[in-house]
């Protein structure tokens, strides 16, 4: 069984499943449908991303999908009641702040498991956006639509974005003392307290991190929606963790990297759900593969960890 | 000791009863139409499936572990029922003895998610909130890959009318409740099982060097819970006469939070099925009083969300002495 | 001890605050979701008309869950509702809730879904989606073969646990069956009522036969999913451009109207919403005064194009929302 | 540099540092000596500021020094080598060396590391510890000599003026040791006093200035190196009068052998072969690291074991686990009573009861008989004299560490053993309860069990066994029966480096 699961693993599986796609149907294989790709993985690289700097401390965020959702509510909201277009951002990226601090607080200060408090957050913050949109689907003005459809030189803006927040979080991950450290955290928690790193400040910053991530990452896949629908987000926290530990990042903390790691996983899946669509396979097949290609994974994370000594 | 001594002590060592009584008191004055009878029956048929969820569950937290995937057994249990049970989809015809065939199946589906759970855990050591996630994807996904997301009608009769049925004036749930409770009790507080579930839940290192079967506790924590699941989904499904994918969704929040409002830790090794049992009643109250007042089903969400964080920091902050390393 | 009482009250404040006295009958209106607007139309409808006749109402939302809208059916039942109106989750979960409601006997009339079994007493109004499906693509075909060209056809379906999605599939083939030479189905993406399934759907679909110029939603929610995948397959312009597609909706709400006058929409299939809901809430009165009313109401609908616009636009629910 | 003024500790009732005044003058090396449990480590740690003296004073560089946190001995000049490396495996060493404080590119882009000055600094360093490795290779990759090198050069960059090595070379082969010897020679020209604490007599002697003895807490000694025999220095740790009582036991070891052990190899490296007669108290003598407990979790099954035959009363056993080996009467008293031993906020009861448990089922479906459980915890109890207010209420975690033991040595007697494995089972007990622990241990030998005791204390060892064997790095070099026991002889197996 592969003992090693270095991340360029995942990229060989990456060629292998685009091969596979492409022999199946010649829609697959040309230059309009890996546009395509990029811009329908840029919300979810984007969430993936700052979900790796949480595993990376041996945390956990369920609570992407609901920032995802509630940023983008909020938003939205206040872009249909009149106020300018520019203000939908920043009202944005405060939402998934907001969040990201109760929880950063609440598993930092308080000491409560990371995953009780991001599902408690979860709750409340798919709650609060029903509540908001009345379960109603917020239909985007027009203007919103050209930001997704809008080409900043031929480029079409989400994966401009996406590739902006991929190489900053890469550049902090390897380049900043706060990245390194986040790995001293990641690999032994009591240690890094002794070797006098500041762990409550960063841990806190984390969490405010992968919150911003979730707003972001949820503008820019409502940019291409057009509208949020009530179930907007839903399983998106599944899909950045997998993404991430696809990537190699290890759910037990000390691992993990941005590019090519989580980049990689996260195309994956969606060159995945590409593929499917373009055989016309059965859509309800996509959860099954994903999830079992997740399992697999983890557990080879697992093996590594704990070696095959009971 | 006079009885009023008693009582007190009981409610200190078990504080959510006491939250529970006063809950029930508050909203019987507060809130029209709470204290009567109809909703009364009412509270009772959603608490029901609630505490047999929370129960199972409650076994796997003990342990320290977690179980997300009770809202994929419910779905998979409710379609393998149906395709059993349903006359016009069904294998077998819509008699007697295909209702007995499909409850074992139910079960049964219990059984198989709950080992490969459990062995995943206990024999693979992957993280117990990874794996049950990984589960709920792939089985909930199952169901409607199976069904194409189409409900299963038809289920016989029998099925369907019993929850109506009552018995010496009871409806026959409430004795499956009862039946699932007593023996779940005995056996956490009465066996060789329930000894080594407390004892693993508070030091694994202990427990192995004390001779437990540590792989044995941890796959039978997960197979309760995951046949706990499948009589819910047996319950919910006879109520709503049919087999349905996407039976259950909304669940998960409601049995966690029944767990640890209970005041069941996290860490695993200290919490009672008595304190579930009020925890789950608790949350069926708070559901069904701020609904009755209209309180949109979102808020509600937004509500036990923000009571699931409130316990578990109350939990964190009262037990600091205890806390672990 | 003292410390737990914390959160018993804080939930009481929340409950008092919401808590609100009444004095006449109440009607109970439960819908499975108000995701779409010809949801919120409806229940501002049905709203509307319980005011016109003197009753007071409360809303229950159950988010797409039928277990959740079956216990707030019970709550409105010890609420003590006069009557109850009902949107179902689908048509076989509604049966528990029919018995429920004739248990207690309260009349309850059931909107826009067809129960699948017809006993127990209730009402049911549900617009014919079947016709006029059938009808908006019929127009919709003529318009393809006035042009002369054969076309290659989209449609985009709704969630097939949904008698009404699958009606309204049904009306479309039967519509496409009577032009064979003019319309060829190359492709069905199925959106289980999802924005973003929609939008991977169709846009995946366009790029694998760019030379689709036949499209059909089944419903007009799905309209920004379907133009944003228009738009990246350069797809989307108004009726007489050559490089126009003939686009089709369902429902008739808002944006179908503004994309009819902005010449991008060739024909919609319009449910009578005001129809509709106002014969749900009559149906509820009338039972409880006991006079007698037929089980089942249907609406005709309508279908609104380019030739009809001005006349039909006052009936059409979408123009005045 | 450094001087303590009468310096005492003690932790409640037990005294474990009494009136120490010694001095470390600037460029001076001080070995410091003495058996496990001596009061090093303590001293050590209230120079680390990981909790005050009870009384005296510490000078430090000239002022007066009372440090409260580990940061701030650190910055006044104190560096700490501690035998558990402080170090990332899953980071390279330069990022180990400055991960508190990376050195950062200046103007807008300060919040980045600067990679150029972060691999000159760090190679500067590593070649002052004369580790020639690339700065960037991860620190899991580097061998155990190779990591204390960095911790060291980790030290260095501090720019110490006192370094603390504690048990540096017990993990390091031996031209590790040699090259770690030759660093710190070459530390002394830079005028950098250090403490070394070693159980290497030889190593000590070789580059300490002066040695001091430690024995119970109390200074024995501090005499210039070269004059200071290594036999004097063995006399001192050890020559104290067997003062502790310990109680005599009437049964004698039988000839049947219980347990056999071939060529048990738990390090890799060595394979071990003993054997335990019924009714014998085998003592494991040995300094830290020296591999004992090591040996024990491999045979009992709690870590992995590279090979070996054991027989148990003449059958063999195929699966060693825990599980296993109690069914056949063996048992096993870890020695981190914390971490290992007790189910910390559990009830008496529910601790004692643990291993014996499958002994109660009753008829079918592991239903267990409580009166006879609850009847039999408490014989036990009383057997092991147990100070306790209720059995079903107290959580153990609120008993004091004599009556924990005691807890958990009920706890291995209801599983009725015939071996227990004792792995330090009088660490940090007070006196009174260590005799209770002691007659126990004999009134079980009598009864016919055998016991392997492991003690760092050899009077302990003197006090209670039949025989003891001697292990020093991973291997048994010697072995004593009762009559040929001589405390120097044991004391100087243990330290005697491998290559003498």
């Amino acid at each position: 069984m592969i003992k090693r699961l270095s991340p360029y693993s995942t990229v060989i599986l990456l060629v292998l499943v685009m091969l596979l796609f492409s022999s199946l149907s010649d829609g697959f294989l040309n230059g309009r449908n890996f546009m395509n790709i990029l811009i329908q993985v840029s919300g979810l690289a984007i969430v993936a991303a700052g979900m790796t700097l949480v595993l990376i401390t041996a945390g956990i965020d369920l609570s992407v999908g609901s920032i995802m959702f509630l940023a983008g509510v909020v938003s939205g909201k206040i872009v249909v009641g009149g106020a300018p277009l520019w203000l939908a951002l920043p009202i944005a990226l405060l939402v998934g702040v907001a969040v990201g601090w109760v929880n950063g607080i609440a598993v930092v200060r308080f000491k409560i498991v990371p995953f009780i408090v991001t599902l408690a957050t979860l709750y409340m913050g798919r709650g609060f956006g029903l509540y908001i949109s009345e379960t109603r689907a917020v239909n985007l003005p027009e203007s919103f639509l050209a930001i997704g459809t809008f080409k900043l030189l031929g480029i079409p803006l989400p994966i401009v974005i996406m590739v902006l927040v991929l190489v900053v979080l890469h550049l902090v991950l390897t380049k900043t003392t706060f990245g390194r450290q986040l790995y001293a955290i990641g690999n032994d928690k009591r240690k890094s307290v002794k070797a006098g790193i500041p762990v409550n400040k960063l841990l806190i910053k984390v969490y405010l991190i992968s919150g911003l991530c979730a707003a972001i990452g949820g503008f820019v896949a409502i940019a291409q929606l057009g509208a949020i629908s009530p179930s907007f987000g839903n399983q998106s926290e599944f899909m950045a963790i997998a993404a991430a530990v696809l990537g190699g990042t290890s759910l037990f903390g000390g691992k993990g990297g941005i590019f090519p790691g989580t980049f990689i996983g996260a195309l994956l899946i969606q060159t995945i759900q590409n593929g499917l669509v373009i055989i016309n396979a059965d859509p309800y097949l996509y959860p099954l593969i994903t999830a079992s290609l997740i399992f697999v994974i983890v557990l080879i994370d697992s093996r590594e960890k704990f070696g095959s000594h009971v | 000791m006079t009885i009023v001594d008693n009582i007190r002590t009981y409610l200190v060592k078990n504080p959510i009863v006491g939250v529970c009584l006063l809950y029930y008191l508050l909203m019987a004055l507060m809130v029209p139409g709470f204290f009567s009878a109809n909703n009364s029956w009412n509270l009772v048929y959603n608490f029901i499936p609630l505490l047999i969820l929370a129960v199972g569950q409650t076994f796997v937290i003990l342990t320290a572990g977690i179980d997300l995937s009770i809202t994929s057994i419910i779905a998979v249990s409710s379609v393998v029922g149906g395709y059993l049970m349903s006359s016009d989809v069904g294998l077998v015809d819509g008699s007697k003895w295909s209702m007995l065939l499909g409850i074992g199946g139910m079960l049964s589906v219990g059984v198989i998610i709950g080992l490969i759970n459990g062995i995943s855990v206990a024999k693979l050591k992957m993280p117990a909130f990874m794996v049950t996630l990984t589960s709920l994807m792939f089985f909930s996904g199952f169901a409607i890959w199976i069904t194409q997301s189409q409900n299963i009608y038809n289920l016989p009769a029998l099925l369907v009318d019993a929850p109506y049925h009552s018995f010496l004036g009871l409806p026959l749930p409430v004795y499956l409740a009862v039946l699932v409770f007593t023996s779940c009790y005995l056996l956490l507080n009465k066996t060789l099982l329930g000894e080594w579930v407390y004892a693993v839940g508070t030091n694994i290192k202990t427990s192995w060097i004390s001779g437990i079967n540590i792989p044995l506790t941890l796959v039978s924590v997960y197979v309760i819970s995951g046949v706990c699941a499948s009589l819910a989904s047996l319950i919910y499904t006879a109520r709503l006469e049919t087999g349905s994918p996407v039976m259950g969704q909304n669940v998960l929040l409601d049995v966690i939070g029944a767990v640890i409002i209970g005041g069941t830790s996290l860490f695993g090794g200290r919490g009672k099925l008595q304190w579930t049992a009020a925890g789950a009643l608790l949350m069926t109250m708070l559901d069904n009083s701020l609904n009755l007042v209209g309180m949109s089903f979102f808020l509600i969400m937004m509500v036990k969300g923000a009571i699931i964080l409130l316990t578990a920091l109350y939990n964190q902050l009262g037990s600091k002495s205890l806390t672990h390393a | 001890m003292s410390r737990y009482l914390l959160y018993p009250i804080w939930i009481l404040l929340v409950v008092c605050s919401c808590s609100h006295q009444r004095e006449r009958p109440l009607i109970g209106i439960s819908f499975e979701t108000l995701q779409t607007e010809y949801w919120v139309a409806s229940v501002e409808a049905v709203k509307a008309e319980c005011i016109k006749n003197g009753y007071d109402f409360v809303v229950a939302i159950a988010n797409g869950d039928a277990n959740r809208q079956f216990e707030q059916i019970n709550n409105f039942i010890s609420l003590g509702v006069a009557g109850i109106v009902i949107a179902p989750k689908d048509s076989h979960t509604v049966i528990p809730i029919i018995k429920a409601a004739n248990r207690a006997n309260i009349p309850i009339a059931v909107y826009n879904r067809v129960p699948a079994s017809n006993l127990g007493d209730y009402v049911t109004v549900v617009a014919d989606n079947l016709e006029i499906s059938k009808n908006t693509v019929t127009y919709m075909c003529e318009l393809a073969e006035k042009s002369g060209k054969k076309h290659q056809a989209l449609i985009v379906l709704g969630d097939l646990g949904d008698i009404n999605a699958v009606n309204r599939r049904a009306g479309f083939n039967q519509a496409v069956a009577a032009f064979p030479e003019t319309i060829e189905v190359v492709a069905e993406v199925p959106s289980e009522w999802n924005q973003e399934k929609a939008l991977a759907g169709v846009t995946n679909a366009l790029q694998a036969n760019p030379d689709i110029s036949f499209i059909f939603t089944s419903s007009d929610f799905l309209f920004p999913a379907i133009i944003s995948a228009m738009k990246t397959a350069d797809k989307y312009y108004p009726i007489g451009h050559e490089k126009h597609v003939i686009f089709g909706g369902f429902d008739g709400d808002a944006m179908a109207y503004r994309l009819l006058q902005e010449k991008y929409l060739d024909a919609d299939g319009v449910q009578d919403v005001f129809y509709e809901c106002e014969a749900s809430v009559q149906a509820v009165i009338k039972k409880l005064n006991g006079e007698p009313v037929e089980s089942t109401i249907i609406d005709p609908g309508f279908v609104i194009h380019q030739d009809n616009l001005e006349q039909m636009a006052g009936k059409m629910w979408g123009a005045s929302f | 540099m450094l001087k303590l003024h009468h310096i005492g500790k003690s932790f409640g009732p037990v005294e474990v540092l009494k009136d120490i005044t010694l001095e470390v003058k600037t460029g001076e090396t001080l070995g410091l000596v003495g058996e496990n449990g001596a009061g090093k480590s303590t001293m050590m740690n209230i120079l680390g500021g990981i909790f005050a003296p009870t009384t005296g004073k510490i000078e430090f560089n000239g002022q007066a020094f009372e440090p409260v946190e580990v940061s701030e001995s650190q910055q006044s000049g104190i560096a700490f080598i501690h035998q558990e490396l402080n170090l990332f495996p899953n980071l390279s060493i330069k990022e180990n060396l400055f991960i508190s404080a990376f050195p950062k590119k200046q103007g807008f882009f300060n919040t980045i590391i600067d990679q150029k000055s972060l691999s000159s600094q760090a190679s500067a360093l590593l070649a002052e510890v004369g580790l020639s490795v690339s700065p960037s290779t991860l620190i899991g990759k580097l061998t155990n000599g190779q990591q204390q090198l960095v911790e060291i050069a980790k030290a260095l960059n501090g720019r110490p003026k006192l370094i603390i090595f504690d048990e540096p070379t017990t993990a390091l082969s031996q031209q590790e040791t040699d090259r770690l010897l030759q660093l710190i020679n070459s530390l002394k020209e830079k005028h950098i006093s250090m403490i070394f604490i070693s159980h290497n007599l030889d190593e000590v002697k070789s580059i300490a200035d002066h040695i001091a003895v430690i024995r119970d807490g109390a200074l024995i000694r501090m005499q210039e190196a070269e004059i200071y025999s290594k036999k004097e220095i063995i006399r001192d740790m050890v020559g104290r009068d067997l003062d502790q009582f310990f109680p005599i036991r009437s049964t004698h070891p039988t000839e049947s052998v219980s347990l056999e052990i071939q060529d048990l190899n738990a390090d890799g490296k060595n394979d071990l072969s003993f054997s335990i007669r019924e009714k014998e108290v085998l003592g494991l003598y040995g300094l830290v690291g020296a591999g004992r407990s090591e040996m024990a979790r491999g045979l009992y099954g709690m870590e992995k074991l590279y090979g070996g035959q054991v027989r148990w009363k003449g059958a063999q056993m195929h699966k060693l686990t825990p599980q296993n080996w109690i069914r056949h009467g063996v048992v096993y008293l870890t020695e981190d009573r914390r971490e290992e031993g007790i189910l910390a906020f559990k009830s008496i009861r529910k601790n004692v009861q643990l291993a014996a448990l499958p002994r109660f089922i009753q008829r079918f479906g592991g239903w267990l008989d409580y009166r006879s459980i609850k009847r039999e915890v408490s014989s036990k109890v009383k057997a092991t004299r147990v100070k306790y207010q209720d059995l079903e209420i107290q959580p153990v975690s609120e008993l004091s560490g004599g009556n924990q033991q005691k807890v958990l040595l009920s706890r291995w007697l209801m599983t009725n053993p015939s071996l227990l494995i004792l792995d330090e089972p009088t660490k940090g007990i007070d006196i009174g309860a260590r005799e209770e622990i002691y007659q126990l241990i004999n009134q079980l030998v009598e009864q016919g069990s055998c016991v392997l005791l492991i003690s760092s204390e050899i009077e302990e060892l003197l006090g209670m066994c039949d025989r003891i064997m001697v292990m020093n790095q991973g291997a048994l070099t010697a072995e004593f029966n009762r009559s040929e026991f001589d405390q120097s002889a044991i004391l100087k197996h243990a330290l005697k480096a491998a290559h003498d």
